[in-house]
């Protein structure tokens, strides 16, 4: 191998000749500086070849030919390596990204740069106590340095608060070394190690002060003051350097020293980083400058990593997995945003905006946004998981809670940050972005890398991995294909979904191939839609691609981690699909709040049952013990924040309402199954499960019928018809749900049965509601009326949808009312039983208000010229309609293979079916209390419809025409519709009564919630009141602590 | 009380560094800070040397009484001395480092009073 | 007045803490095994007869590299710093020191450059030695410039000293790895006699070139502060 | 021998210590400055006495010498600027 010591002369002998160019040479200057940080890459990655291809082994440079202790040494090992390779590859692409700073304004950061990165090299190879104290005080001065050259505003007093910290840390780190030299009579790491955990009062302290001050240089919460400073007060580009570079290899040298610390200290370092990741995260929620910003999600990064190097003996085997996929994910994304801050130049979360105006900066600021969230496919998700796993086999749920905490937190700004910089209207972009290539290389190269190690790094997984890729190649197949025209996009996207479904729905049964077929008809009717769309429609369909991806995964997985995945890739994508909305930003939000805080508590729960069973299929699900109430209510809780339970729907109504008219029956039509599949999954295998005697079970049921009769009040006081149909949804969800909680054969017949009708209403009505949309350009009902005249089609596929979704015979809704009569009885479930039926007559009080106020009553004159939706939107709404007919007509070819899959699990209780005397082999459904042939009631009905429409038609022939508007109240036509419009405020009078039912509680609640923990984030980040000396105390404070703490106590 | 040469100078040097941490925390004016630093700094190098001490022995250099045979035995621990003398040098090209700043501070507020540099906070 | 009781009571704390040190320290009675082999070994491994300056150079010759290299960045940013000149700005003169201390710092000038020289080159003989050596001739510059503050070293000269020692210094510890046991090995040169000033193999040449190195950053860093004006804008 | 040597231990001690206080507690910064000097002196005799001939150069010509002089420039480019004000 390489001789490390030629990084150190390169480094050294080039900085040191680079004093003798002049002014002239600056450019030359440059290009050696280049070439140095080229030659330390290379080095670097020619170790990490040998080791990972090669037969390299771990080996000692002794430096003066005398082995350690005698003189210091350079270990260079695998890990050393590769932590080599990255802090070089970060000085490589910060000097490329610096490139055109240090050659027109400030080629004196060049050299001083050069040092630093050598300086790096060194802190992670040298193997002496001592010597790390040199190049740690070499960092510092470097940076120092640097943030001082650089000249920006307030770079002069942050650096002076990061010197006055990190000179007070080296020192409190050179007491502790030079003790560790009198205790022991050695300065060598390992020799300390080869005697065991050094013993001796004096070593206990010399060792806590060692380490102690590593552990203050990774800026523990809150002694941490100076560091947020310095990233914000320093260039992005010093910044990004101190975050990924800087911390890499300090992490990497506490790494190094936790042989010789114990597990006290050990422990300590877990809590101490757990506690900056939490809390961290947490101010962050406050942040506004996006630099700081940007320091507190480092810290916190930082924070975590030093936690799992504290956890490294709980962690075992996996530990350098899970280290390295956060650590890797931390150094690409920060250092990414970081330059991206650099070259976006404001320093406001919204003046981020401008990257909207470069498409590729904004696809990579959003990589990088996720990559830190962990969300799929990046390194951190896969980390994120095995530490969560990890932990949870050792029993350490605090530590998975405060993880679980500080991640939600994260995701909090972050995702906000990403809506604000996507969607936000208050910052208008006109000019585009100024960017040069030596900018964007780098960024582009770590945004690269991240999906490389995303694909790489689930191979070191503690799980089987059988992940289905074929769906994500689809969804980056349409990334790169984005530049085609929508209707190829969208025939490619339908063709791929067919296609697929042609090849996988062989493979699925069950409940599975139920809800796969849900999720491919959805997406094929879904995206016919689209084709009334022109030009290009940037970015949608691999989003589409990517959720559909997700669902579609969903079904398909067989064990935790892939349900885990498909339901993070799902999540993410319908995300962007919603955010896509004019004004869906603040909702695209709560929506992924809701979500992500639904799949921490999901993923915490699989751990959970994982370590009770050791199981990575769904079977771990049939734990025992006193844990598995929790992990049902943890689940429960996660799936249905999907399915918008009461109290977790405040996202839905918004975030269907607004997104895109095609998005609104993807997501509200489609998605929410994916809820219900998981609550299928897990009342499968968990069952009843009981907190002090009370069965769950119940109490869910109460939610359902809560969410059910909420759902549909709050419905029926909309005056946007997507709102309308959105509180809807909440509604039926609430119906399917308790039909799963009846945990019988009828009540799951009627949830699934629910399941497909649902879909099929709500994607008729929202398209059909979006084709009104696209010609009035307008969702409030009572500013409409008289549509019947101009949209006749469209009227009475709304009329269809609301007869279906009501459950009135004939339409296929009867069969969902029908059977959870009969379950609730056979259930004896006869208290929720009444709320149902309540519920049911709620549904009829919105249903026809869609109908009266926009299609009924006099065409308004702004509407005069309106047309018919247009083919391609109304063909699927025929295709869905002809299905609810067949299904109407014939409910068995509906309802049997649904009875066939549920009977696996129910076996008695359900349905039997007979033939029945109609052709088309229509069968009647026989249950205990009664039967019902759906061919039968559709020949009647039909007969009776068709009498009473002769008849009308008859005696209407003779009806005198009225025209419009002959209400002209003194000579002044009205002009406002909401004193007009019988419509408007429909349920006025009697919400004075029964008002407080839709009293926005939910909202009220989360508000709550949310401003309680952002005062107290506000409150606890005034300790950072910007005073050098402040800092300073605080730093004090925490290492005298952690001092008597550890030796003995006061 | 243990009286000897290299307890006066540990502790000595333990109440320079306390001191020094009090200037550090408490005085206003950044030079003063800069000058406490440098008493803290001085305190650390003395307790290093002080720790090192062997009473009754001389510098580890070759000369007069000091042979190549009896060095082992008359001489003290080089290595800490070693180590400090690194540590002053370092402490000197921090402390320059700092008063620069101070300087660049100064050119732009005014003051060196440091708690008018709280741009920069929460 | 509350922080600042609270800082002293801080301070009590910490001197408490590090008062944990004063009461666990026994005075030892022998070398620890590290002292103990550099005591013995190092006259027939290094040849220097200062222990300290074998240690410093060739034992620790990595933090001495590092040391050198602090002293170098230090002198960088200062230099780019303070030398970075507004455009039109009037070269603002310092008063002039006074007649006996030019004079006298005129004398001791020589004398200090030589007594400088005479410490690094004498480093593995007698105390002192490249740094202590560097700062001598420092100290010289300074009194100079004290005493005549347009005095100015040519930056020229400086910067040529500075980088080819430097690079030197790099360049023969690269050699050690070639020619001797590894990198900053003292023995690219032959031993020689224990003693005499050429011994102690490359000892003498890298303290002189880190004396070198030192007094030409120093001298910098002094001319540089000396020679700035404070923005008075 | 050693008895001189403690005697001449607590003296410094003493001296330090008040050098110490000086200055960190002193209202002119030129006094501060100067009493740190003289902490450097003190240490560098501190340094003789444990046996460390070249930390005491060291502390001499660094520490006393030219830290001492840095902070007198930097003292007096930081307040030529108050006097004219």
């Amino acid at each position: 191998m390489v001789s490390p010591y030629y990084i150190l002369t390169i480094g050294l002998g080039l900085a040191f000749l680079l004093g003798l160019l002049g002014k002239k040479l600056s450019k030359v200057n440059i290009a050696v500086i280049m070439l140095a940080m080229i030659s330390f890459a290379a080095i670097s990655a020619s170790w990490v070849w040998q080791f990972a291809f090669g037969n390299a082994e771990e080996s000692l440079f002794f430096s003066a030919g005398f082995e350690p202790p005698f003189s210091i040494a350079l270990k260079l090992g695998f890990q050393e390596a590769i932590i080599a390779f990255m802090v070089n590859i970060m000085g490589l692409f910060s000097t490329l990204f610096l490139w055109k700073k240090l050659h027109k304004e400030n080629d004196k950061l060049a050299p001083v740069l050069l040092v630093l990165f050598m300086g790096l090299n060194m802190l992670i190879l040298t193997r002496d106590l001592f010597n790390i104290f040199v190049f740690l005080e070499i960092t510092a001065i470097a940076l120092g340095g640097l943030i001082l050259l650089d000249e920006r505003k307030h770079a002069a007093s942050a650096g002076f608060k990061y010197l006055l910290a990190s000179s007070l840390i080296s020192a409190v780190y050179l007491l502790g070394a030079v003790l560790v030299y009198f205790s022991t009579g050695s300065l060598y790491i390992d020799d300390l190690i080869l005697g065991g955990p050094v013993a001796g009062p004096m070593a206990g302290i010399a060792v806590f002060l060692t380490i102690i001050a590593i552990v203050l240089e990774l800026k523990p919460f809150p002694a941490n003051g100076w560091a947020l400073d310095v990233y914000q007060g320093a260039h992005p580009a010093i910044a990004a350097i101190i975050s990924a570079g800087v911390g890499t290899a300090m992490l990497f040298v506490l790494h190094k020293l936790m042989i010789i610390s114990g597990p006290m200290m050990a422990q300590m370092i877990t809590v101490a980083g757990l506690l900056t990741f939490l809390f961290s995260n947490w101010l962050g929620i406050s942040q506004r400058d996006s630099n700081r910003l940007l320091g507190y999600s480092s810290i916190g990064q930082l924070g975590l990593i030093m936690a799992i190097i504290g956890m490294q003996d709980i962690l075992g085997d996996q530990f350098a997995f899970i280290a390295m996929g956060i650590l890797l994910s931390h150094f690409f994304a920060k250092a990414g945003l970081f330059w991206i801050s650099g070259i976006v130049g404001g320093s406001k979360l919204e003046s981020f905006a401008v990257l909207r105006s470069r498409p590729l900066l904004l696809l990579m600021f959003g990589i990088f946004l996720f990559a830190l969230s962990a969300f799929p496919p990046f390194p951190s998700f896969y980390a994120k998981w095995d530490l969560i796993f990890a932990l949870s086999d050792a029993k350490q749920y605090l530590f998975i809670t405060l993880i679980l905490f500080g991640s939600f937190f994260e995701v909090v700004y972050l995702i906000r940050w990403f809506g604000i910089v996507v969607k936000n209207t208050s910052e208008e972009v006109k000019e585009k972005l100024p960017v040069n290539i030596t900018q964007i290389i780098p960024i582009s190269v770590f945004a690269a890398a991240l999906l490389f190690f995303g694909y790489y790094g689930q191979h070191f997984m503690n799980v089987p991995i059988n992940l289905n890729y074929i769906p994500l190649i689809a969804v980056a197949a349409l990334w790169i294909l984005d530049f085609l025209p929508t209707w190829v996009k969208n025939t490619l996207l339908i063709v791929a979904t067919l296609f697929y479904g042609y090849i996988i729905l062989p493979q699925l049964h069950d409940f599975a191939f139920i809800f796969a077929i849900i999720f491919l008809l959805g997406a094929f009717l879904t995206l016919l839609f689209g084709y009334s769309y022109k030009g290009k429609r940037p970015g949608f369909y691999p989003l589409v691609a990517m959720m559909f991806a997700g669902l579609i995964l969903l079904v398909e997985a067989k064990d935790l981690f892939s349900f885990f995945f498909a339901w993070e890739i799902m999540t993410a994508g319908s995300y962007f699909l919603i955010l896509r909305g004019k004004k869906s930003q603040p909702h695209a939000f709560s929506y992924m709040l809701f979500s992500f805080g639904g799949a921490l508590l999901i993923l915490a729960g699989f751990a959970l049952a994982h370590s009770v069973t050791g199981s990575y299929t769904f079977d771990a699900l049939t734990m025992v013990g006193a844990l598995s109430p929790l992990v049902f209510i943890m689940l429960a809780i996660g799936f249905l924040t999907k399915t918008a339970a009461i109290g977790l729907h405040i996202w839905l109504p918004g975030a269907h309402s607004e997104a895109e008219s095609d998005v609104s029956p993807m997501v509200s039509g489609i998605l929410l199954k994916a809820g219900v599949y998981g609550l299928l999954i897990l009342f499968m295998r968990m069952g009843h499960q009981f907190v002090l005697g009370l069965d769950l079970m119940v109490v869910l049921s109460w939610v359902a019928v809560i969410t059910s009769i909420g759902g549909y009040l709050l419905a029926s006081v909309q005056e946007d018809m997507k709102r309308l149909l959105a509180y809807s949804s909440v509604g039926q969800l609430g119906i399917i749900l308790f039909g799963l909680t009846l945990m019988s054969n009828l009540g799951w017949l009627l949830a699934i049965a629910g399941v497909i009708t649902h879909f099929l209403n709500k994607t008729l009505l929202f398209q059909a509601v979006g084709g009104v949309y696209s010609r009035t350009h307008d969702r409030t009902m009572y500013r409409m009326g008289g549509l019947i005249h101009r949209m006749p089609i469209t009227f009475i596929f709304v009329l269809i949808g609301i007869i279906s979704m009501s459950g009135v015979p004939p339409l296929v809704g009867f069969a969902g009312k029908w059977l959870s009569f009969n379950a609730v009885l056979s259930k004896g479930y006869y208290l929720q039983g009444v709320g149902m039926v309540l519920a049911g007559a709620i549904a009829f009080l919105y249903l026809f208000r869609l109908i009266h106020v926009p299609f009924l009553g006099q065409l308004k004159d702004h509407l005069r010229k309106v047309k018919e939706a247009s083919f391609w939107i109304l063909l699927p709404q025929i295709i869905i309609l002809m299905i609810i007919m067949a299904f109407s007509a014939l409910p068995g070819v509906l309802l049997e293979p649904i009875g066939s899959a549920v009977g696996k699990i129910f076996p008695t209780g359900g349905l039997t079916w007979q033939d029945s005397f109609l052709p088309f082999g229509s069968r009647t459904a026989i249950s205990e209390y009664g039967y019902w042939n759906g061919t039968y009631v559709m020949v009647i009905t039909m007969i009776i419809f068709a009498v009473l429409l002769g008849f009308q038609m008859l005696i209407q022939r003779r009806n005198k025409k009225v025209g419009q508007f002959n209400i002209v109240y003194s000579a002044e036509r009205p002009s406002t519709p909401e004193t007009t419009h019988a419509g408007y405020h429909f349920y006025a009078h009697y919400q004075k009564a029964v008002g407080f039912l839709i009293a926005p509680l939910a909202t009220n609640f989360w508000n709550w919630v949310s401003d309680i923990v952002q005062s107290i984030a506000n409150q606890i980040r005034r300790i950072y009141n910007g005073n050098g000396q402040v800092y300073l105390i605080h730093l004090v404070i925490y290492f005298l602590i952690c001092f008597f703490i550890f030796n003995g106590g006061l | 009380m243990k009286l000897s040469v290299e307890h006066i100078a540990i502790l000595s040097g333990i109440l320079l560094m306390a001191i020094g941490l009090w200037g550090i925390l408490g005085r206003k004016n950044i030079l003063k800070m800069i000058i406490s630093f440098t008493v803290f700094d001085t305190g650390l190098n003395i307790l290093i040397v002080a720790l090192g001490y062997l009473p009754g022995r001389t510098a580890p250099i070759v000369d007069g009484p000091v042979t190549v045979e009896n060095l082992s035995q008359v001489a003290v621990d080089p290595v800490p001395q070693a180590l400090v003398l690194t540590a002053i040098v370092i402490g000197f090209g921090v402390t320059a480092l700092m008063l620069v700043y101070a300087l660049k501070m100064h050119e732009k507020k005014k003051t060196l009073d440091i708690n008018e540099y709280t741009d920069l906070k929460w | 007045m509350l922080r600042n009781s609270l800082i002293l009571g801080l301070v009590a704390v910490f001197a408490l803490a590090l008062f944990t040190i004063f009461s666990e320290y026994k005075t030892p009675e022998t070398l620890n095994r590290t002292a103990q082999y550099y005591n013995e070994n190092e006259v027939s491994q290094v040849g220097a007869a200062n222990v300290v300056t074998a240690v410093v150079v060739t034992y620790r010759g990595l933090d001495t590299l590092g040391e050198v290299t602090v002293l170098f960045l230090t002198a960088s940013v200062i230099g780019f710093i303070l030398r970075r000149k507004k455009k039109g700005e009037p070269v603002v003169k310092a008063d002039k020191g006074s007649e006996i201390l030019s004079t006298a710092s005129r004398i001791l000038f020589p004398g200090s450059i030589i007594l400088g020289v005479y410490v690094f080159v004498n480093g593995h003989l007698t105390p002192g030695g490249g740094f202590q050596g560097g700062a001598v001739i420092g100290t010289a510059i300074l009194l100079i410039a004290l005493a005549n503050p347009e005095f100015a070293v040519s930056r020229k000269v400086l910067h040529w000293l500075e980088s080819l020692s430097g690079v030197t210094y790099v360049i023969i510890g690269l050699l050690g790895i070639f020619l001797a046991a590894g990198f900053l090995d003292n023995r690219i040169l032959p031993l020689g006699d224990f003693g005499h000033l050429l011994s102690a193999g490359a000892i003498p040449i890298i303290y002189s070139m880190i004396g070198i190195k030192v007094g030409a950053e120093l001298s910098g860093i002094i001319t540089d502060i000396n020679q700035t004006k404070t923005n008075l804008s | 021998m050693i008895t001189f040597n403690i005697v001449l231990l607590i003296f410094l001690s003493v001296a330090t210590i008040s050098g110490a206080l000086v200055a960190v507690t002193a209202k002119k910064t030129a006094v501060a400055i100067l009493a740190s000097g003289a902490i450097s002196l003190f240490a560098s005799i501190f340094f003789l006495v444990l046996a460390s001939p070249d930390v005491a150069m060291t502390e001499a010509a660094i520490g006393a010498g030219l830290t001492t002089f840095l902070f007198f420039v930097i003292l007096r480019k930081t307040e030529s600027h108050h006097a004219e004000k």
